[in-house]
């Protein structure tokens, strides 16, 4: 068991990958020498050389198209995309051609791809910098989508991903790269949570907030508070985004009859949609109120000086929480 | 050298020696592009000498000019086969290759069987040389399966409709290939209107970059459902790789020598680690972009004339005529090999199984995956409802 | 008042829109000599000439970027996308500029671009040309996403996206182009029904069915199913996409006490997640059931012979809609 | 011509002659790229004759050279003082142009006011030299702002992040200039980097195909954060142009002279109806890419010496001083001018409005927008359930 960065467990997942399969192949821009530009595939390239880990050319659509040709041939790459918001040149490959290649051949051409991809805000970027696209990738038939909230996921997850034969978008929350925690590198992966598996990080019996990535922390925050006030909140980190773990979700939301959703990406279409809509389904007789969202609203990412107000914080999950709970909150007096 | 000569088969062919004179050191790029159109035999079926190109086929013994011409009859013979198909509500859609038979057969038997093929929709003569089942062609537009040959089995990726994304795709195969140490080249089918496209200009990006053994063969067909190719570039396509560094050739693809020729020489090339070339191939589509196209509407009847005295079956007709391989057993033989692969292919048609609804769900994943699941069972279910085995009969 | 097919319709707003305002262009593939694979724009270059009616190459995302840079010069472009599957090369110019270029600019550079999407499936085409990538729009701020369903709309709407100042996806229902109705082509646009604005179709007391584009004509059809087992549904044309007319939404749903939507995008993280997810937060007291998607399944676009599967039909609404009233259905027997 | 040279000032210059040959027609491609680097002043400072370039900058007066130099002297110290706010915590980030002075001024300085320009993010002397206030420039890298100037007042769109994505839009915007007749030219800034990527290709297929008066300017800074420009391409960056049937310059951007004269002949072109041109500056980035960034990491110390020895400032000195035109007077008026604008910068940034709460929702949509609205409503009821008028005052 060791203490390491968010980044440097990912380092260490994607060494430990480069390691255990020759056909894991790094792409990506600024990767190489420079070791990215968060420092997440730092010293790969003098380790595995430049055939490994490989410096493209300024071009998304060209990394993931070469990524799907390079799975063709058996290679499992793992491509980084420097930002969030540089993902879209790429969206075509990724869509038309890494996520239906399995069904188009029925099955004949495997797309061991990974894409990480840095997101998300709060670190004070300019525009682009800040995104969270994961639902245009949740709504793709063919893809997985993961994310991932802290350094031991981060060092697990990042080899399961990688060993998973269909596609994996990986989302890595980068304002907790530099985050702490405790990575046991010698677990084996056989014996790990599956990658599609959420996660109950705080149990609580009045509430059920479901988070992921970067507010996973920020949940944990808003129960220890709630705590203060006589509020259970279960707080689950959903890990999976697609598909997500349903039956954990349920299984919670029967037992507290309330549900909270929050993420970064604009509310409208977001992931919290789909979780509200299919606990609704599943869950109708048992909520005791409508599921909440608490989301960044529905505007391109703001410039920095504005970027706390359009992520939810602790305050404004607190908010839905206790509109969930029918307390005082920023819509009392109003309907709905 | 020349103006306007092609620089493939001159002292700088060979691993290493297209290297570029770098950045910003101030020579000129040597490299050149083949303004003039490479031609080893005339629109009239005379052989034309071209000391460059005539060595690279000199080894293409009259039987193999026979046999090249049979392949050409046949996937003439398929295509027209299939359109009847189509005509007759067999097939949904179909996009004929008409005209193309040299472009398609000149390339295909040039490579070989271990190097991997990137198509477009229209190749499927190449598709046919490559050893995919007639069944195997049609299926997708037939509407039975999204595509049809198994890629490993044969070495060609399925058909790619999306335009320009398949040069991608084989760009990073030929870099797998390379880091592989593999002698293997990865070869690119793709359309005059493709090369406008984002992705095939990042692919020569990629390819140049990493010199991987790679062949972009560009069938000018001088259309892109109704646009002509003008709109695409004012000058001519090959023009556009050597500013990426990428040597090209712009041979007469209507001739099946010059197009086997200027193939051998990209995959040669590309085998001995020399990078990767691009092949502008001449030619002309003659019928409609597909069974749904009106080409009336957008071109002229004079334009379809011209092309039909360059036939490219024609022509190597009046080749083998000349030189006396064309007798009436000869002949017959090939219409006898025609026509059976035209029965194959109806037969293959009206033979295919239908598909089963459940299989709408399989091949999501390669691993079970609990939305795919939950549908599945809930369709079926659904299914049930109905009474009977629907979800296992056929539909 | 004309009997005219939705594709001619569509050409006559178009015509329309080219004859009143000057800065009116249209771009695409092949709409010019050829007026377009599905004939939209027949005629249309022969009469307004080749600066106003202008033949592309083959280059989605060109089309959407250089429609940004005449935009900018105070043009509106009315770019026509060949077929929906060809729109992601052209995704990160109209996420991160078409989008985003008035709110970057703080209003001071207008993008009134309309982008024509042929889309949905039904007519027995090959792979990319059936799919329904609204969802990608409607969770894209920025933009405004409408389809249409019938002639008069087709011919109304598209004037309006045209006169918007806002970039506008406008989502034309392909297998309805040969379906005739009546179409006023005198109508005043000021009188017209805002292009934002719902409408009820077919008016109900039991169940709330919405659905836009293709399917309106399929809800249509299972209300008359339904009424004569005795059930009225409430047909909503949603019209807007983005943003949705949920007033109008409500107060239907405040009377059924249910709601079935419908459409052919896949299910999870599809438009249906968002309008079943919204209406619980503002309906929850009114609502007698969970609210049923009834759209298609999770997977690529299958082959033209499974296609009837996996879009929703008349059937496949009307189990939706035995869902919801607790009456019989494909899941009796089951929970949820 | 000569094997080498620019064609631009041949007889083919002008409307229509540079019409490449067309397709299908065998002619080789006209175009010729600039394979030498074209210099008007010497690193050492000397005044280099050229017959072909020095006709377009044989207006430019001493005084005018003067200003030049003043140009170049105020925006590298704009770039340092904005380098200084950065490591003071005054602003987020901060991307320096420290090394591409001559490639900015000598470009922005051949631009008619009413032509419009679609910069990147380096291109903060260029907006300086176009109107921009201090305080625009600053904004978005302070976070107060995504982006700073109104683009209608200064003809210059916002920096431009996407990279590459600007190119497409002046290209654009030249065939709304197209349309309208005006005389007036789009000119737009690209990286190296950018020339890789697939929305550039495409800008050059579009601004060929219509002939739109465009300028494409290149500078060439021989890196991409970390990337050397030789990854993006192994043949000088000017080819690749040419390959699209766009003339093409290859100047010494560090030479203001050199690269103001091509951008007189790229914009005489275009405003004559004679079509896009393509300009590879070749300089030098030799701060990091960014505030953020530590360009030891990847890059030799020996590479920048080198580059530090052809500074473009020096060398526009050494020819001043020896052209008597730097005494001490100027000298210290320049300097004068470069202090008083750092000054202003500074105060610019100290006294730069916070925005408030609920700007947020402000210009998502040009019209209301029911979400919008909603959310707003919520939000501000939200902010006042603190009690106060948090939502309207300052940060
Ligand atoms: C990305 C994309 N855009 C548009 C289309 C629609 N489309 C199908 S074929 C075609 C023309 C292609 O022309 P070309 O590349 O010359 O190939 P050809 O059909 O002549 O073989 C177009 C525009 C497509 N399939 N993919
Ligand atoms: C589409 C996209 N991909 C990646 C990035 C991240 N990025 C920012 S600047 C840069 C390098 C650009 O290099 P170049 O074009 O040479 O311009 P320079 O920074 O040298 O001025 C990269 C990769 C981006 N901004 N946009
Ligand atoms: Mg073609
Ligand atoms: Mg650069």
């Amino acid at each position: 068991m060791s203490q390491l960065t968010f980044a440097r467990a990912l380092n260490a997942g994607l060494r430990k990958s480069l390691e255990n399969d020759p056909k894991v192949i790094l792409m990506g821009e600024d990767i190489g020498t420079l070791g990215g530009v968060f420092r997440i595939t730092d010293g790969l390239q003098k380790d595995f050389g430049k055939h490994r880990v490989v410096d493209t050319p300024l071009a998304e659509s060209g990394i993931i198209g070469t990524a799907v040709g390079l799975a063709y041939r058996g290679y499992r790459p793992v491509c980084e995309i420097q930002f969030d918001g540089f993902i879209y040149p790429a969206f075509d490959q990724i869509v038309s051609q890494m996520a239906k290649l399995h069904y188009r051949t029925m099955g004949r051409v495997k797309m061991p791809i990974t894409i990480r991809v840095p997101f998300g805000g709060g670190i004070g970027s300019p525009e682009h910098h800040s995104e969270s696209p994961e639902a245009y990738f949740t709504h793709t038939s063919g893809l997985r989508v993961v994310s991932v909230s802290n350094p031991q996921d981060a060092y697990t997850m990042i080899q399961q991903a990688i060993a998973s034969d269909d596609p994996v978008l990986f989302f890595e929350p980068k304002r907790r790269y530099h985050d702490k925690g405790d990575v046991d590198e010698a677990k084996d992966l056989a014996q790990a949570l599956s990658m599609e598996k959420a996660r109950v990080v705080t149990e609580g019996k009045d509430v059920t907030l479901v988070a992921y990535g970067p507010l996973v922390k920020t949940a944990k925050d808003a129960a220890i508070a709630a705590a203060d006030e006589g509020v259970a909140i279960e707080v689950i980190d959903l890990r999976s985004l697609a598909p997500i773990d349903f039956p954990v979700l349920e299984a919670s939301v029967r037992k507290t009859g309330r549900l909270v959703i929050t993420h970064e990406a604009s509310q409208s279409g977001g992931l919290g949609a789909e979780i509200a809509a299919s606990i609704t389904e599943r869950c109708f007789n048992y909520l005791e109120a409508s599921p909440v969202r608490v989301t960044g609203f529905d505007v391109p990412y703001p410039y920095s000086k504005l970027e706390m107000h359009h992520l939810p914080d602790l305050d404004r999950i607190l908010d839905g929480v206790d509109r969930t709970l029918g307390r005082p909150n920023s819509l009392s007096g109003l309907e709905g | 050298m020349l103006e306007g000569a092609i620089n493939v088969l001159t002292d700088e062919v060979g691993p290493g020696a297209n290297s570029p004179g770098g950045q910003g050191n101030g020579t000129t790029n040597p490299l050149r592009t083949g303004g003039n159109l490479v031609q080893l035999i005339s629109p009239a079926g005379e052989r034309i000498n071209h000391p460059e190109f005539d060595v690279w086929i000199k080894d293409v013994s009259d039987y193999q000019l026979l046999s090249l011409y049979e392949d050409m009859v046949v996937i003439r013979r398929i295509d027209t086969e299939a359109t009847a198909l189509q005509r007759q509500g067999e097939l949904a859609l179909w996009p004929p290759l008409l005209g193309q038979e040299a472009s398609q057969i000149g390339s295909v038997r040039a490579i070989r069987s271990d190097d991997f093929i990137f198509p477009s929709y229209r190749e499927s003569g190449v598709a046919y040389c490559r050893g995919a089942e007639l069944g195997e062609i049609i299926r997708p537009w037939r509407g039975n399966a999204l595509y049809g040959w198994d890629p490993h089995r044969i070495n060609m990726a399925t058909p790619q409709i999306v335009i320009g994304s398949q040069t991608l795709h084989a760009t990073g195969y030929a870099m797998g290939i390379q880091n592989d140490g593999a002698d293997i080249v990865a070869f690119s089918y793709l359309g005059d209107g493709a090369t406008s496209e984002g992705d095939v200009n990042e692919a020569m990006v990629f390819a140049a970059s990493y010199q991987v053994p790679l062949v972009f063969f560009c069938q000018n067909n001088h259309w892109a459902i109704s646009e002509p190719v003008r709109l695409q570039s004012r000058v001519q396509l090959a023009d556009r790789a050597t500013g990426f560094g990428i040597p090209s050739m712009r041979v007469d693809g209507n001739d099946v020598l010059a197009v086997m020729a200027a193939s051998r020489i990209g995959l040669d090339r590309a085998r001995k680690g020399g990078g990767p070339t691009f092949i502008e191939a001449v030619t002309y589509r003659m019928g409609p972009h597909t069974t749904a196209d009106d080409p009336t509407r957008y071109r002229d009847a004079n334009e379809l004339e011209d092309w039909a005295a360059k036939d490219p079956i024609v022509r190597l007709k009046s080749l083998l005529s000349v030189k006396g391989l064309l007798g009436e057993e000869a002949q017959a033989s090939v219409q006898a090999k025609a026509d059976s692969v035209a029965r194959e292919l109806r037969d293959a048609c009206a033979t295919m199984p239908d598909p089963a609804p459940l299989d709408v769900f399989n091949h999501v994943y390669s691993t079970p995956h609990s939305w795919i699941d939950h549908q599945k069972d809930h369709y079926s279910r659904y299914l049930a409802s109905f009474g009977g085995s629907s979800q296992e009969g056929a539909l």
